[in-house]
């Protein structure tokens, strides 16, 4: 393979650690993520410990979305 | 911090580095082969690369999309690898030898790669592998059995009739291999004569 | 209490039941099964056997002599079974397919003796079913190959290439059948005709 | 099989639950067991969560060996 490295953009990936753990934590998640404008895509990772939500947003930074998930009783924090 | 040092650290932060994707890979693999898919975990794999789980989720939706993804891979490696030098026009005897020789250095290559097979075998994940295995292997070898038949060198049969004698064999003398012993616990080590002897045996079997 | 009634219910308390010895060999391979050796305990199979441990280590000094001793039996039955109505003086085609119908039998009527045996292949108790079953059934089918070699009717080749011939084939169709499906994910039930289609190649391949 | 029950006699295997754990309790057993008269045979289930031991002894009862193990320091009872 002669490309090692290709640049790439991941700006508008955000990825969040929550205790979001069960599939109604995952429908309550759906209702708000839905009315919440910007977000293209997202997901939730329920079999992962970190319970990893994954959001692609081209408009959306992280804090907003950590204030979404605390402002309703979730936490959440950036995934490193 | 001036710009430039900005936007430096900003590309070496953010750039897809297609080693580090074979590593995910390749260590995705051992942990499955080593604790199953019901041990494997994101948070495990990150560790064993040496990389943030950030970055395993920069590439992966999540668990599923990575299985998913490493399935669809190996099943057009393992498409590719046994339709190396196979020609669709060749004899029968000539080309069951080719997929003997490409199957057999494919696992003598990849010693994990039997056991992930079987562990798919048995998960959901199976679909995945085998839809991409086959779009990329299916048409070559229709055309070479479709060939063989009208050329009158072997017999109409079930497709499982077909399989159990021109490659059961095969896959047993590889297995006795990998376990280092054979039947009754008697050391074994596959050898060039072993393999070809067998293979004739094979074609003696189907050939008219 | 009078001495009679005590006398009774130490009779009870102490008789070895063989239909309860059966049970526990029974649940032991179930739950083998289900969880590996690493996650068989006598606990648990003491609770699925509804008796209690006290009862299990009267019989089984420990849980290695338990598996050892199942193991064993095992390999003493499939002996018994694969030698049904085998006639080591009949030809060889006879005698192969006196061999293909008992271990055919065998495995149908066992659904999880072929898991049981994969773990037991990849086990420390291994040697154990091997040694038993070996002084069973190897004399017997000794004999029955010097004959087939002596009137000539196969030629002189390893036990490897003999076996992933005469046996392999009829293991895949066996496993493709258990699992419902064959090559690719094609549904797949076995029928006396593709099992015997098989068996019908698998002579031509071996018989000068 | 037409034989359905056996009589058996099995007064001789005695059993306890201990909390006997390691191979270092193992050897230290097999030094009290050793020099302790009547015991025929002995073994230890170091697999097992209750940590059996099972001892075949036709002179011997339950309490003598329980107090052997107690006084060395490790539980012992009757297992049931």
């Amino acid at each position: 393979m002669s490309i090692y490295l290709l640049m790439e953009n991941f700006d508008h990936i955000l990825l969040f650690k929550t205790n979001c753990k069960t599939t109604a934590d995952k429908q309550l998640l759906q209702s708000l993520l839905k009315k919440q404008e910007g977000v293209d895509e997202w997901n939730l990772d329920l079999e992962d410990c970190d319970c990893v939500l994954r959001i692609i947003t081209y408009t959306l930074n992280q804090e907003c979305i950590i204030e979404l998930l605390n402002n309703n009783g979730y936490e959440c924090c950036k995934l490193i | 911090m001036n710009i430039h040092l900005y936007l430096y650290r900003y590309i070496i932060m953010r750039t897809r580095d297609i080693d580090k994707e074979q590593l995910v890979k390749q260590k995705a693999i051992e942990s499955i082969v080593k604790s199953g898919f019901e041990g494997f975990s994101m948070n495990k794999l990150a560790k064993a690369c040496h990389i943030s789980v950030a970055t395993l989720y920069i590439y992966y939706k999540d668990r599923d999309d990575l299985i998913i993804k490493i399935a669809q891979e190996e099943g057009l490696r393992m498409a590719e690898t046994m339709l190396q030098n196979f020609d669709t026009e060749a004899s029968f005897e000539a080309g069951l030898r080719v997929q003997w020789e490409n199957r057999f250095n494919y696992m003598m290559n990849n010693p994990l790669i039997s056991v992930f097979f079987e562990q798919l075998r048995s998960s959901t994940y199976h679909a995945q592998f085998m839809e991409t295995f086959k779009a990329h292997f299916e048409p070559a070898i229709k055309q070479f059995m479709h060939n063989a038949l009208d050329r009158g060198e072997i017999n109409r049969m079930s497709l499982e009739v077909y399989w159990s004698i021109a490659f059961a064999p095969l896959y047993a003398l590889i297995r006795f291999h990998n376990e280092g012993q054979s039947i009754g616990g008697i050391p074994f080590k596959i050898s060039d004569e072993i393999l070809w002897a067998t293979f004739d045996y094979v074609v003696k079997a189907l050939k008219k």
